[in-house]
């Protein structure tokens, strides 16, 4: 069976808060950057799934990520198959 | 060895590149009567290391006392361990990550904290406390804020997870340390005396299994010069040296190897910790006077293409190497497979005293799939191949590095140094009368005397309910559970004081943990030290290194306190500037019955405040003179030991008696300090007078004389405490009362509780938060 | 009767054997339930205790949910049995979908070991039934992740069944709304961030925990009656 | 000036162990996936960041990189400006 690279970014849903990205940019200025806005840190999972092709291995992935990978109550995702 | 001779060493000098001197490598030939291979050349490297062999220190470490009755193992084992009675033993172990932390604070700290555990939980013992004495540079410096933050976030991180609390530690500021800050960890476990183990590969025909993590190119350092292929200078930058910690895998393996142990399944056990599995391999045959045979085939690896110097030198975290009669293979597997780790079995002890590696020596019974899936483990471990060893040395020989007797010379300016007494610049500075209020809230905001809240707070220091007294305790007091003893901790050492007189210093050392102990209601049991110092190549070094040995040394002989352990880190320099010997005295102390709460160093309003001890002029080396006043020079305190010993035996009697309602040792900044932090935690001032012969007010306030401790008694004991303090010869004398919300010594200072407060509690977090 | 708890373990729990240790202070009988294991084994209440389960890799909680165990905690708490999730336990029933809600990061991103004062607010719950409403109790929080989110709908849910257990007198770490604590709709499953072990004995500080501790386990005898 | 969307991906350096990688990996087959490998856990920073053009956009994330979004040390990033 064929290897597909699945590439998920995890990010808060809009309205949930982002205490790390507030953080950095609350930190950026400091440094320098009074020109940088809307920081958002999201998590990215990198993988590699055997499946007979792209749309199963997506099917597959998008399956972990509402198992798994991200929590539906805060978070938002999306995946790249590659 | 046909294949040995083929890879003989070029002419190209490369034991120099991994860090050996001529005749170390010459030592080398002579000791295999050959040339060794790269494989055997890397080992002796790293085994031959200082940090491996102590080549510099041993000399010296023999000065210290380690014998006493309840002393079960003494130096040289994982960890320490004694008998506290009742069947139960307790292992300690201190050590320095001080250079990976410099490098990459976060994982450097984290993975110190994850070697002291295995030390300890490699004895049998469950390791339920951690402490963590730190030094950086000032934290105006930017840099030094972001390798403290790091630090303490990578203690917090690792040490939470993992489960072991961190019941207290020290953080201390001097420029001294800008360019090394000093990361050290002391860890603590219990253990029931029959579980005691030690690394030892006993009994041919048993088996070596590698347990944990997979095996990868971490920390490599000197031996990655022979790990690349082609020798060019230059390609060892492209390894990662810096380690990456797993909690959550070392939680598992803590929980697997005290199952292990419980079920009698090992007959030994050893951490891999610097030199990978050459040395853990090597050690524990050498210790049984066996022989091993390892086959570096059978190394889980998690990078492809990893050559067998890699495979042996690697300093990957969170393994464990067990010795297993081949009977109890398969339940130790099934044990491992219960809590997911990683079991293999990498090596066979043998009757031949040589440590030999193999590529491909056993039968792989069960494939051991690619990393990161494991269980994984074989049934059976039979041996399938004849092609000789890649490395065949006599396995003593590795755990016997060179020996140095290395130049010693006091440094020149010494005599100088000594001779710039601050007293006299000070005394002009600050006449009697004059109001020293400021002086108080400057010191209150120094961060090495402010509250330490903003690190402990990231700190579990509850897990295992047995902190009693943690963080903000003078000692950290752990109840032993299922019996009414308690455990009392400190670590201290003051850098500054060593500088000005090592011998004076090793001394103060180990009387400030053994008073903090004392404080607590307890009697030291046991030391650990962990001796941080600049080159061992200076020669100044090496006179500081042994006249701190022997101070210490003294200390412990006449408080009776034996040495179990110790960690010697060398090469600490900001730049070329070495930095200020640095010993940290870790003391252990025993509390034989612990019904109620301790007394906390705090005060309580209308009680009576009394000070025990001689208060002395004593301000080289002080908070006061160098730090608010930038005056280094001088004497440190006087560090009379036998008055040390009457004062710390007189103060543990009180406390134990209930005598005393608060307790807290004259430390960094001096008495006014000390009563200021005392009124801070009671949230009450005072008013006390202090007049002694020899001493201005401002000198009674904050010189930091080695044996003074303040109490704050029930005015209806005043008298008895009085009366005790006489019966030992300890001078007491009553100064004041606690009561009201300023904190007042009559005609030298008198400051707002609510401002000492504030100045004390908001310095570090007000610097921390500093964008620029 | 004897009444039996059961402390569920998952690799990396840190604990388990701490709320076993109180439990039994109490006078309470708990056992360990493996997180391999499909099965319950018949105790009539459950702590999922705290620690860091696989780690906390990925997110707090992801991973232990999937243990065969949580599916017979699942079954015990429909089935009207007391379950109580305590810090890292309050994030794994959240990621069980046993209760409403998420735990995110600390507002000051940094962890908290601290003792803060909690008021209680209901007591029809599996953990407060011997409190008293308005009560402040000193417990130690213990946490990285105790930042309890959740949507609109699902706070005005809780606020209108009265499922809001606990909540923190002076906010250590964001949570909204205070929360430090909440209850599904029977109160028989309960999940909060403080540590009610770490307050069972004055000689540690405090036993202010001892009034839930205790009313866990009448809530388990009540179920043990029951079902006899 | 005008604005740009900058994405960044902070993974962990090759060779540098990937615990939490690691254990979803492990954590997979139990919930019936059983053909997924390699996987890694990284990071994402969205930011929006006023700059003259696209050049210096990126050129000051990448500098917000070395300096405060990734630990050199042991991270690798990537940049994607739009
Ligand atoms: N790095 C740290 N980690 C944990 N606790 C700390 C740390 N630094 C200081 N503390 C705690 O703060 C208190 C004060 O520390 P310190 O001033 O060094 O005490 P002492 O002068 O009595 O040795 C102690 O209880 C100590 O354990
Ligand atoms: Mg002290």
């Amino acid at each position: 069976m064929p290897a597909f690279n699945a590439h998920v970014e995890v990010t808060h849903r809009p309205g949930i808060a982002d205490p790390a990205g507030a953080t950095v940019e609350r930190a950026l200025p400091a440094l320098g950057y009074t020109n940088v806005a809307q920081v958002h840190i999201g998590k990215t999972i990198r993988l590699v799934v055997d499946a007979p092709d792209a749309q199963s291995a997506r099917t597959q992935v998008e399956e972990m990520c509402e198992r798994l990978l991200a929590n539906p109550v805060i978070e938002a995702y999306e995946v790249v198959i590659s | 060895m046909a294949e040995a001779q083929s890879e003989a060493i070029p002419e190209d000098p490369l034991h120099r590149k991994l860090g050996m001197t001529d005749d170390e490598l010459a030592a080398v030939v002579d000791e295999l009567g050959r040339e060794p291979t790269h494989l055997e050349l890397a080992m002796y490297s790293v085994m031959w290391s200082e940090h491996c062999s102590y080549k510099s220190s041993r000399a010296y470490l023999s000065r210290f006392p380690t014998e006493a009755p309840w002393v079960l193992v003494g130096p040289g084992e994982g960890a320490g361990v004694i008998d506290i009675g009742d069947g139960l033993a307790v292992a300690v172990r201190i050590e320095s990550h001080n250079h990976p932390s410099a490098v990459e604070p976060y994982q450097g700290a984290a993975t110190g904290v994850g070697g002291i555990i295995r030390d300890v939980f490699s004895m049998g013992a469950r390791p339920i406390a951690l402490m963590d004495p730190l030094r950086f540079g000032s934290l105006d410096d930017a840099r030094t804020r972001y390798l403290f933050e790091g630090v303490v976030s990578g203690i917090s991180g690792y040490g939470n997870s993992v489960g072991v609390p961190t019941v207290g530690g020290e953080a201390v500021f001097d420029d001294t340390y800008r360019g090394n800050p000093l990361v050290n960890v002391f860890c603590l476990g219990i253990l029931p005396i029959e579980r005691l183990v030690l690394a030892r590969a006993e009994g041919p025909g048993n088996l070596a299994v590698l347990l944990g993590s997979s095996t990868g190119r971490d920390g490599i350092g000197g031996a990655s010069v022979l790990a690349s292929a082609s020798f060019e200078a230059g390609d060892e930058a492209k390894r990662p040296s810096v380690q990456v910690g797993d909690p959550f895998e070392e939680k598992r393996l803590i929980e697997a190897c005290l199952e292990l142990l419980d079920a009698k399944l090992a007959v030994g056990v050893q951490d891999l910790g610097a030199a990978g599995l050459s040395c853990a391999a090597s050690e524990t045959a050498a210790k049984a006077g066996a022989g091993m045979d390892v086959d570096v085939a059978r190394v889980s690896k998690r990078e492809p293409g990893m050559n067998a110097v890699e495979a042996l030198t690697s300093e990957s975290q969170e393994r464990m190497l067990a010795i297993v009669e081949p009977e109890n293979l398969a339940a130790v597997l099934a044990l491992a497979r219960r809590w997911e780790i990683r079991a293999t079995v990498v090596g066979r002890v043998t009757d031949t005293a040589r440590f030999r590696v193999y590529d491909g020596l056993f039968d792989a019974i069960g494939v051991p799939g690619e990393n990161p899936r494991p269980p994984i483990g074989d049934e059976a471990a039979p041996v399938t191949s004849d092609a000789p060893p890649i490395a065949d040395v006599p396995v003593e020989s590795l755990g016997d590095g060179p020996l140095y007797h290395r130049p010693v010379a006091r440094p020149a300016a010494q005599d100088t140094l000594q001779a710039a007494d601050p007293g006299p610049q000070l005394r002009d500075k600050f006449p009697v009368g004059s109001d020293l209020s400021g002086e108080l809230l400057a010191l209150l905001a120094t961060p090495t005397i402010a509250d330490k809240s903003w690190v402990s707070r990231q700190y579990d220091h509850q897990l295992f309910l047995n902190t009693v007294a943690g963080p903000g305790a003078d000692a950290a007091v752990l109840r032993v559970k299922g019996t009414e003893k308690a455990l009392a901790l400190s670590t201290d050492g003051k850098g500054r004081f060593c500088r000005l007189d090592p011998r004076t210093g090793g001394r103060l050392a180990v009387l400030e943990a053994a008073r903090n102990v004392a404080c607590s209601g307890a009697r030291p049991l046991a030391l650990v030290n962990c001796l941080n110092f600049g080159s061992p190549e200076h020669a100044e070094v090496m006179w500081q290194f042994s006249e701190v040995v022997e101070g210490m040394s003294e200390a412990c002989e006449a408080l009776d306190i034996p040495v179990i352990g110790g960690n010697v880190s060398f090469y600490n320099a900001s730049g070329d500037d070495d930095i200020h010997p640095t010993p940290v005295a870790g003391v252990i102390g025993l509390i034989d019955e612990l019904r109620d709460r301790p007394p906390a160093p705090a005060l309580r309003a209308a009680d009576d405040i009394v000070v025990l001890g001689d208060l002395r002029p004593d301000l080289g080396g002080s908070e006061w003179a160098a730090v608010v006043h930038g005056l280094d020079g001088g004497m440190p305190p006087l560090a009379d030991l036998g008055r040390a010993g009457a004062l710390h035996e007189l103060v543990s009697t009180l406390v134990r008696e209930r005598s005393v309602t608060g307790v807290h040792d004259v430390s960094d900044g001096g008495l006014a300090v000390a009563l200021a932090e005392m009124a801070i935690a009671g949230d009450v001032g005072f008013k006390v007078e202090l007049h002694y012969d020899g001493c201005t007010p401002a000198e009674a306030c904050f010189a930091e004389p080695a044996s003074v401790v303040v109490c704050c008694v029930d005015p209806k004991e005043t008298a008895a405490v009085c009366g005790e303090a006489a019966a030992a010869g300890v001078p007491a004398r009553v100064v004041g009362t606690a009561g009201g919300d300023r904190l007042i010594v009559k005609g030298a200072l008198d400051v707002a509780l609510a401002d000492a407060t504030h100045a004390w509690r908001d310095a570090i977090p007000a610097l921390m938060s500093r964008e620029t | 009767m004897t009444v039996r708890i059961g402390v569920v373990q998952f690799p990396g729990t840190n604990c388990e054997l701490d709320v076993q240790f109180a439990i039994e202070h109490l006078g309470g009988e708990a056992e360990l339930l493996w997180h391999g294991d499909d099965t319950t084994r018949g105790v009539d209440a459950i702590v999922v205790p705290g620690g860091f389960a696989h780690g906390d890799y990925l997110r707090t909680g992801a991973i232990a949910r999937f243990s065969p165990v949580m599916r017979a905690v699942g079954e015990h708490a429909r089935a009207g049995g007391p379950v109580v999730g305590i810090c890292n336990g309050f994030q794994v029933l959240c990621e069980a979908h046993l209760l409403p809600g998420a735990l995110q990061k600390n507002a000051g991103l940094k962890f908290l070991c601290q003792t803060v004062d909690l008021r209680v607010e209901t007591t029809s719950t599996a953990l407060t039934n011997l409190a008293r409403v308005g009560d402040v109790l000193r417990i130690p929080i213990n946490h990285f992740e105790g930042n309890f989110v959740c949507d609109e709908r699902a706070l005005a849910e809780l606020r209108a069944e009265n499922r809001i257990v606990v909540r923190y007198v002076d906010n250590p770490n964001g949570s909204l709304d205070d929360i430090a604590g909440i209850c599904n709709a029977e109160g028989n499953v309960v999940g909060l961030m403080p540590h009610p072990e770490r307050a069972s004995d004055a000689l540690l500080g405090s036993d202010d925990g001892v009034v839930l501790l205790k009313s866990l386990i009448a809530a388990a005898t009540t179920r043990a009656t029951m079902l006899v």
